[in-house]
């Protein structure tokens, strides 16, 4: 068989389908299979990589039918490289799940097939050029999201799961009625065709679509004043659904605003909303970050922030700062990953989560502690850590741009970073252990899961530029609209109708 | 205070929608000629009956031009009826059986529900059997199934789904769903592609691989909708 | 023509009326049985817009399977929005002075 | 001039009460305390936007894509096919919609087995 996009999506498809069975045979099944796929389509990555590189974007098209009226998947750098990127966290993450709890064997299959279709849903989105197929890929990924929130039962999980289905009915609600509008201007739902159709729609339509998109999308990527959902949601679901969100469910939200506003939409003051947007979410949610008491909701209101970094980066819209925000991305993709993954330990056996608790853990769990710390230095962008190049390159970009407030503000909301972090890992080392704390010793899995970031984080903070040139294609993939049209509808030759 | 605001905040939604939608006429032929082909509606118009051989084009779409978004919307209730179960999840001791009903329903629902039962099964079957000629097709199908085991099971106490039948059904559904989209991967270089020869128009067996995976979305869906009102009802109240 | 506007005036109001009617009304089962009214008007203006596939899916789906697990629900909770019936009297009378605040 | 007044009434009339469906489902929403009404109002919601794919996909004077002979005969009649796209799409949105109610209800359910209410203001942490 030959290798494509589509196996991201039908293989785990098919894997869900067949657990249930296979579980009867033998129940360790149900969790040696989520890892084996995501070998496999860590396999597909590899593969469609090193053919992206020498033939170009990929377009896979579904049930025979090209582009505009068939279903179509798009393996471009940039969706290439974010499905790749979301393929390697969902296995590091399956690392980590492996008896991260003890369940009964009916709750652990279900959990390991909703945190698989959780990743599907995510790549889906990424890949799918068609909006009413990101709507339903968007789908797939909220309904798991909702039950693996309210997963655990002796805590407040259906609280967070219920708010969060709540607002992601509104974000669905509002995607859906952009996408009625949109069909009735254009008569057409793919992406690649809405784009070359976008100028014919009257501009007062054209804002209210654009603005029913960012509300929807604002939710799912955690813009302010949309994303109460988030810290519930991640204090509440279980350790490795939290990672996932973070790493992927967020990066899939981000996803799919930037790609509703550089490729469906043409119009140039979204930039500045986007940046505004952006300082607004970032400053309101570090500053909110600072007065929490529960660390899986600090991480969650400073992973806000970072999405309010990211947002604003969107928005300067050059190649470097459109570079920097996919890198910041990725790093944050890996360096949260890792900050919730030890958070989670060190909270294990505390159902407050409460920070205060965590006194003196850095001489009790002395591995999961100095994970968490190389976590802190690296988000906060100290320099011999991935999280600096990413920070350096936004910056640079923006001082490009003449945006000498944003620089400002960047760096002070740094110093906010450094305070609460670093308010964490001294109360590790520094503070007096606290009495009767139970420690929980950490599966062998979780620490593979961890080293392998850590070493990531490394690695890329010392040789950025093995990872810098597939971002570097990516980001142009994703500023080159007419390219994209024309890799999707390769009939079209007349590019000069896009600009009119 | 919050109503004032609520009551505003609707007022600027309902007017932004309602002037974006009075710009849009209603019933107005956005599709053109279908000969012409000028949009995606007016292709499927002119293409389906002479290349698929399916008379009913909302099926020809749901199934096969957008038959990827089929594949999502039946994991999506797959995924609602696991997260449904994970979410009311609760052990239970060795030989304890789920309570569905507590009172005995009435005599007359009883044998009223007996002698619909298999009517309703008969006409499920028949309605995603021919979802390529008729309206309807494996949605409407499965979910009027699922209706009919839904009265059986508020009729008769011991009226038991049986969780395995259940799996069994939608799993071997789903895998034949997924098989025959890997099929005419290898068959025909896509993923869903129609690799059967399509037949006559209006003929039972024409469409190609449409009603095959119809009749799959059928079961599938039907066992779905079954395990979600089985969970949701046999739910006991207290802990 | 006249006839057949009429009809779709008709459906309309009541359609509008189904909806104020299960958001306001106090007892979720009628307020339930509202939102199958509201489906099966809708079920009838599918069908009248030419679209019978979605009319179908609607009556199966909305009208009955939507209805029905929305009765299994209020069955396990509370059956009234103020939980009068529920609460001990105290506890109800002090939720009214609440609402009237 | 009697056919455009009937066009135009249509238009109010479906696009008007779709619209009016889903104000009034977010008003429940945000302003009921009841979790149930609240999923009422997400599925009056959800009804509404049914009714506006539908209905954009209207054409006057239309008939319903299937070629079945009835069809046929239909469109030698010089009726037109209605639009098959919004159709299909509505389609997938009920199934969908169905999926999140159930969830939504099963979350319901814990939270009123957890506190033994399912009022917003009496839940502690569901306040925001």
């Amino acid at each position: 068989m030959v290798i494509s996009p589509v196996h991201y999506v039908a293989v785990p498809l098919l894997a869900a389908f067949l657990m249930p069975l296979l579980s009867k045979i033998n129940r360790e099944f149900v969790r040696i299979i989520p890892g084996l796929v995501l070998i496999y389509l860590g396999y597909v990555s590899v593969t469609l990589m090193n053919q992206l590189a020498e033939t170009g974007t990929i377009v896979e098209t579904i049930a025979g039918w090209s582009a505009p009226f068939g279903i179509n998947l798009v393996f471009s750098p940039f969706t290439g490289f974010l499905a790749s990127m979301m393929t390697a966290m969902a296995f590091i993450i399956w690392i980590y799940s492996y008896r991260f709890k003890k369940v009964d064997s009916e709750p652990a299959q279900r959990f390991y097939i909703l945190q698989m279709m959780l990743v599907t849903g995510t790549i889906g989105i990424v890949l799918t050029g068609d909006i009413f197929n990101f709507f339903v890929f968007m789908e797939i990924t909220a309904i798991s999201a909702y039950a693996l929130t309210a997963f655990y039962r002796h805590r407040d999980g259906a609280e967070a799961g219920f708010k969060y289905l709540l607002i992601g009915s509104f974000a669905s609600t509002f995607i859906l009625l952009a996408i009625v509008l949109l069909y009735s201007q254009v008569g057409t739902l793919n992406m690649a065709e809405i784009a070359q159709r976008m100028h014919t729609v009257p501009m007062p339509m054209k804002v209210s679509i654009l603005i029913l998109f960012l509300v929807g999308l604002g939710i799912e990527a955690e813009m302010f004043p949309l994303n109460g959902w988030a810290p519930d949601a991640y204090s509440q679901a279980p350790g490795p659904v939290g990672v996932t969100f973070a790493a992927l469910v967020v990066k899939a939200g981000v996803y799919g605003l930037i790609r509703v506003v550089y490729t469906l939409f043409d119009i140039p003051s979204v930039g500045e909303f986007l940046i505004i947007m952006g300082a607004v979410t970032l400053v309101i949610s570090e500053v909110a970050a600072l007065k929490q008491t529960n660390i899986k909701r600090m991480l969650a209101y400073s992973s806000i922030g970072q999405m309010g970094v990211v947002l604003i980066a969107f928005g300067i819209g050059t190649t470097e700062a459109v570079f920097g925000a996919l890198f910041l991305m990725f790093n944050h993709a890996i360096i949260k990953g890792l900050l919730f993954m030890s958070g989670s330990y060190l909270v294990y056996n505390n159902p407050e989560k409460e920070i205060k608790y965590l006194s003196g853990y850095g001489m009790k769990m002395p591995v999961i502690s100095l994970f968490f710390s190389l976590g802190a230095l690296a988000i906060v962008g100290l320099p011999p850590f991935a999280g600096f190049w990413s920070k350096l390159y936004i910056l640079m970009s923006a001082a490009d741009s003449s945006l000498y407030g944003l620089i400002a503000l960047i760096l002070a909301v740094s110093i906010i970073e450094i305070v609460y972090y670093f308010r964490v890992v001294g109360r590790l080392y520094f503070g007096k252990p606290a009495e009767g704390s139970i420690m929980h010793k950490a599966t062998p899995g979780g620490i593979i899961a961890m080293s392998i970031l850590s070493i990531t984080i490394l690695v890329v903070g010392f040789y950025p530029d093995i990872i810098s040139s597939y971002i570097h294609n990516a980001a142009e993939a994703l500023l080159d609209k007419a390219q994209y049209i024309e890799n999707v509808l390769p009939s079209v030759n007349d590019l000069t109708q896009i600009q009119n | 205070m919050k109503k004032v605001l609520v009551i505003l905040m609707l007022a600027v939604i309902g007017y932004s929608l309602g002037t974006s939608f009075s710009t849009i006429k209603f019933g107005e032929n956005r599709i053109g000629d279908p000969k012409e082909e000028k949009n995606v509606a007016a292709y499927y118009l002119n293409r389906t009956p002479d290349e698929l051989s399916v008379a009913n084009v909302i099926t020809a779409i749901v199934v096969n031009y957008r038959g990827f978004d089929t594949l999502g919307e039946v994991s999506v209730l797959f995924l609602a009826a696991t997260g449904l179960g994970s979410i009311l999840y609760r052990r239970r001791k060795k030989g304890e059986h789920p309570e569905v009903i507590t009172k005995p329903a009435s005599q007359l629902l009883q044998s009223g529900s007996k002698l619909i039962y298999p009517a309703i099964l008969v006409l499920g079957a028949y309605v995603f059997i021919h979802g390529h000629l008729t309206p309807g097709g494996g949605f409407q199908g499965g979910a009027i199934i699922a209706t009919g085991l839904l009265l059986m099971m508020m009729a008769y106490k011991d009226f038991e789904i049986r969780h395995n039948v259940l799996t069994w059904v939608e799993s071997i559904a789903g895998i034949t769903f997924v098989s025959l989209g890997l099929t005419g991967l290898i068959y025909g270089k896509t993923f869903l592609e129609n690799f059967l020869p399509t037949g006559n128009i209006n003929d039972v067996v024409s469409g190609g691989i449409i009603p095959i995976i119809y009749i799959a979305v059928g079961f599938k869906v039907a066992a779905e909708l079954a395990g979600v009102l089985e969970t949701l009802l046999s739910n006991k109240e207290n802990d | 023509m006249i006839f057949s506007l009429i009809i779709l005036i008709v459906l309309v109001l009541l359609l509008l009326a189904a909806a104020i009617y299960a958001v306001m009304q106090k007892d979720l089962l009628y307020a339930t049985i509202a939102t199958g009214v509201i489906s099966l008007i809708l079920s009838i203006l599918f069908f009248i817009m030419q679209a019978p596939d979605v009319a179908l899916t609607e009556a199966a789906i909305g009208i009955a399977l939507t209805t029905i697990i929305f009765v299994f629900a209020i069955r396990h909770t509370s059956r009234r929005e103020d939980e009068i019936l529920i609460h001990e009297e105290s506890e109800a009378q002090t939720l009214d002075n609440k609402e009237n605040m | 001039m009697s056919s455009i007044d009937y066009n135009q009434i249509m238009s109010i009339g479906i696009y008007g009460s779709a619209i009016g469906l889903i104000l009034i489902g977010l008003y429940a929403v945000l302003m009921k305390k009841h979790l149930t009404k609240i999923v009422i109002g997400l599925s009056i919601i959800d009804a509404g936007i049914h009714l506006l794919f539908v209905a954009i996909g209207y054409i006057d004077n239309g008939t319903a894509p299937i070629f079945s002979p009835k069809g046929l005969e239909m469109m030698a009649a010089g009726k037109t096919m209605v639009d098959p796209v919004p159709q299909a799409l509505v389609l997938t949105a009920i199934v969908i919609g169905f999926g999140v109610t159930a969830v939504a209800l099963s979350l319901v359910i814990r939270l009123y087995r957890h506190n033994k209410t399912a009022r917003i203001d009496q839940i502690k942490s569901l306040k925001w």
